[in-house]
């Protein structure tokens, strides 16, 4: 088939039965996510409480790629550290872009998003979810961020 | 080769280098909505410019130089022809996009006073709206938007309302629509808003390079289209328009080649076509899309369209084949076109393109960079079929073949 | 092929096609001022796109359109570094001239008021004039020209002065003189004008083709310069500027490719370079542009800029061989680009090109697109010759002894 | 040469000793033609009485063809009655794009531009004196245009 780095099972499933789909009654946090060139879209509500991700929802239309690295990114934010989210963005950054490995302590299902690199014109889709994520997070502190790139 | 009974595609295909790479499948394109692919005669002209006369036209003395400009002129002549235009009112500029811009920006600029009206339709190209907002923005202009209507057809009705109550100064509409695969009663709008004093201004990137197309017989003031997307190179579109309106419109873009005289008092400018061409222009290109013309002429522009309306027909009806697939736009072949736009229950456009893409099938999926129209339709994405003479029912089968099995793999 | 101990013209000229035609004469080709040869790998990059991976950029889901956008980005990334930017600065466009539209239109209209000045100087190309006589004519504003003295250099004094004393909103100059071959220090211009807050726009279309050009080293807020001039292909030029200048802009055409989102209620851009490209790009043309300056890198642009200052110098001594001419501009080819107008004493330059031309020669006669600069220096017309990487003594010596010849058949 | 046909003896003649070069006192008529493609010049001076043209000179700046040639013109027209002259422009119109001979008795000298015909650069050079001319003239009327055209 050839396409089955892209389309693995892990995806699929993702796309079929997208976990934390929905929307928070009272989100700490909302952001809007748009693909230009396509048009996909996700929606994200986040809370977080003391310094950690206790609650995340998201909701949207795309293509699959974009919906299942949603549900993924969701799975894998959950009850996350704001630090520990952001070490999770960065390494799907690097990972799609073929410039890292994944680290599965960090990104659950999401380490199977490796074979989008190869397909440059679906690195967006990939992507949407973790930029609404990004957006959505205080950024991390700069004392925290070099601890961060240290204990890489 | 002989076309007196229509396209033999098999003959045709052999003249386009890139539907006969070696190793591996064969291509399937399904995408000249997008760009076309290129006959070897208009790579061979090319190639022959840059190998045998390239040279810059127009103030060179020497022989090459003269060699060259008459071949860019020559290029003129048959493009023009080729629309029923002649060469006073042919301009090259570097696509349509360029083209609508040149309208906007050189007469819009001069023209449009704050109230007054331009008047473009819910289906068209953003490059046939996003220009009207800007130069609307700067003058005090508004733009208004035929609506489209559940056939995928403009409402007139709308438009002569308007026409008859707001100062419309510019109508600017689609022949073909990109998405929708309309065909645009294009003449009759041009007369119902000549009566009105308006400017009538055609997109004509998707009908000129399938169908016979006369900017004399559509009785518009001006018509563009671009060089990719039939058969010709990138780099290179067309405004044709009648010289009144030339005449009577400032240049556009200043510099070489547009001018009479410049002084350090101001300047004065070129006769026509010149005046609204500055700067070096695509040569190359304009020797391609000359070669182009030639060859879309050679098989004549009748027997281009009666294929594509053909295999439309044929590309609807084997669509329908495939498990809930809708259709957008009109319902009969002979109203529309090449585009083909449809739609999977439960399969995004993107994932159509990218599962047929594994089996050799080029199509596209988005916006098509026609956002409004999306929005009207209540989708963000379609996905799309378009052909040009190299394509045939067998292009036609394996697309529907490759759209079952994605079908099935996305329903797992 | 090694150029270590500087350029070997033989080899080089090997590359070129046009410069080894069959049958006939050699090709002496001395005007690359008007517009250069290609080199085969040039000509090769875009047959090779054309043949194995057209397709419309940007939006395809397919593997074909993923790849042509790959080739097209990746040129883009290639020409930024060659003029030290980044892909964010480098807008592609159809030539020289509609990037200094695109700054004229785009910054002009938005930011020039009644009264305000903008700077250019007589020896400027008329793209660099017109632009700004059209905006300033729309917008009150009024173009000034730096003044050239006898040696063929600017005067500075007056640029200062005229800081001090006018509103300056642009300083606009070329780098290199098309005609006078006279290198401008636009880095001192520009650290003066940017004390005034006036914006710099350095035009490069002679400079970049032949030297090491860095936007970063000149300090400028934007640089163009053009395709066809660097060995590369009609159809695309280079608008270079610094990401605060592109930022702080509206766009200029609009259409596809140039948006982020479209609506009938308005538009937003699309990121940077993308928001000032509209439509479909010169894709095959940024292909060859990138293959042509993979060929210049390889050359080394050191190399070719020592290779051009002592074959101009060679050429300045071999013409005053030739009784009675005189020279225009700068007397020391270290301050010089390649351009070498010069004047024959009763015999007029058309009559000059034609005669050298039955000898294979070909040299530029005419205006140079440099009127204002024509009447400065007093004459209606100058013969320019002018070089490349592919020339070398053996053209300056044909060059000279038709000149000769051509002196003594007009002297009768 | 090659060249011969384009810089004719009687070319190169006419560029090294003008007829009728200079400027009239008293001109009934004066024009300026400029070619903007190359920057040649001609100004021509032209008195007419009777229908005839009975004085012209003409002055500029400009190659070899573009000086001789109004020097070969104003030869032509010397003499000549309004539809006579016209004759002759249109004649060397015709005979410079390559589309009709010379009318040796129409244009004199002027017979020598057919050899621009191979030179396409050179076209504008060759009528800058004769469009002048025109300019220089009162149209000729109907009736007589219509029986010139017919005695051709
Ligand atoms: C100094 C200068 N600027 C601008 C241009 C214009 O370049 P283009 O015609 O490719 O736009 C030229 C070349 O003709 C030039 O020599
Ligand atoms: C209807 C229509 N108009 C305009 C355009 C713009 O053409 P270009 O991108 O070549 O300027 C297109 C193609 O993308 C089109 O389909």
């Amino acid at each position: 088939m050839g396409l089955d780095d892209l389309y693995q099972q892990i995806i699929l499933d993702h796309y079929r039965n997208p976990r934390h789909r929905g929307h928070l009654d009272d989100p700490g946090m909302s952001v809007d996510h748009q693909n230009p060139l396509c048009g996909d879209q996700v929606h994200l509500d986040v809370t977080i409480r003391d310094g950690r991700i206790v609650e995340l929802a998201h909701a949207g239309d795309g293509c699959s790629i974009s919906q299942a690295s949603a549900s993924m990114m969701s799975e894998a934010a959950h009850g996350k550290s704001i630090e520990d989210a952001h070490r999770a963005i960065d390494n799907v950054l690097a990972l799609i872009h073929g410039e890292a490995p994944a680290d599965e302590d960090l990104l659950g299902d999401a380490v199977a998003l490796e074979g989008v690199a190869k397909y440059p014109a679906r690195v967006r889709c990939a992507l949407l979810g973790w930029m609404a994520l990004r957006d959505a997070l205080p950024a991390p502190s700069h004392a925290e961020k070099g601890a961060g790139v240290g204990q890489q | 080769m002989t076309h007196a009974a229509g396209i033999e595609v098999a003959t045709l295909r052999a003249d386009f280098p890139i539907l006969n790479r070696e190793g591996g499948r064969r291509l399937v394109y399904l995408d000249s909505a997008a760009t076309s692919q290129k006959p070897w005669p208009v790579l061979g002209a090319m190639e022959n410019y840059y190998r045998e006369t390239n040279a810059n036209v127009h103030r060179g003395v020497y022989e090459l130089a003269a060699e060259a400009t008459e071949r860019f002129e020559a290029a003129r002549d048959r493009v023009a022809a080729f629309v029923g235009t002649r060469r006073e009112g042919l301009v090259f500029t570097k696509n349509a996009t360029e083209a609508l811009n040149l309208i906007a920006w050189a007469w819009g600029m001069r023209n449009l006073a704050p109230g007054d009206v331009v008047v473009t339709t819910e289906m068209e190209h953003h490059s046939n709206i996003v220009p009207w907002q800007i130069v609307a923005e700067m003058t005090g202009a508004r733009v208004l938007f035929i609506p489209v209507d559940g056939d995928g057809q403009l409402d007139l009705q709308w438009l002569s309302v308007t026409l008859r109550t707001e100062p419309v100064r510019v109508v600017s509409v689609t022949h073909v629509s990109n998405v929708l695969g309309t065909i645009n009663p294009v003449a009759e709008i041009a007369r119902s808003a000549h009566s009105y004093g308006a400017l009538v201004v055609v997109d004509g990137a998707q009908s000129v390079p399938h169908m016979p197309v006369s900017l004399a017989e559509l009785g518009c003031d001006a018509l563009v289209f671009t060089g990719h997307k039939m058969l010709g190179p990138t780099g290179i579109g067309v405004l044709a328009a009648t010289p009144e309106l030339l005449d009577g419109m400032e240049p556009f873009l200043g510099g070489g080649e547009m001018i009479s005289d410049v002084s350090t008092d101001g300047s004065t400018w070129a006769d026509l076509p010149w005046k609204f061409e500055a700067g070096t222009p695509p040569i190359a290109e304009a020797v391609g899309l000359g070669a182009a013309v030639d060859y879309l002429t050679m098989i004549g522009m009748a027997q281009v369209r009666e294929h594509e309306r053909d295999l439309t027909a044929y590309m609807m009806e084997a669509l329908a084949e495939v498990d809930g697939l809708t259709i957008l736009g009109p319902e009969d072949a002979d109203l529309r076109g090449c585009p083909v736009s449809f739609a999977i229950p439960d399969v995004h456009p993107h994932d159509v393109a990218q599962l047929v893409d594994r089996e050799g099938v080029c199509v596209r999926a988005g916006h098509h960079c026609a956002k409004p129209l999306m929005r009207t339709l209540g989708v963000t994405a379609t996905t799309r079929a378009s052909t040009h003479v190299y394509n045939g029912r067998d292009d036609v089968d394996a697309l529907v073949a490759a759209l079952q099995r994605a079908r099935n793999f996305m329903a797992g």
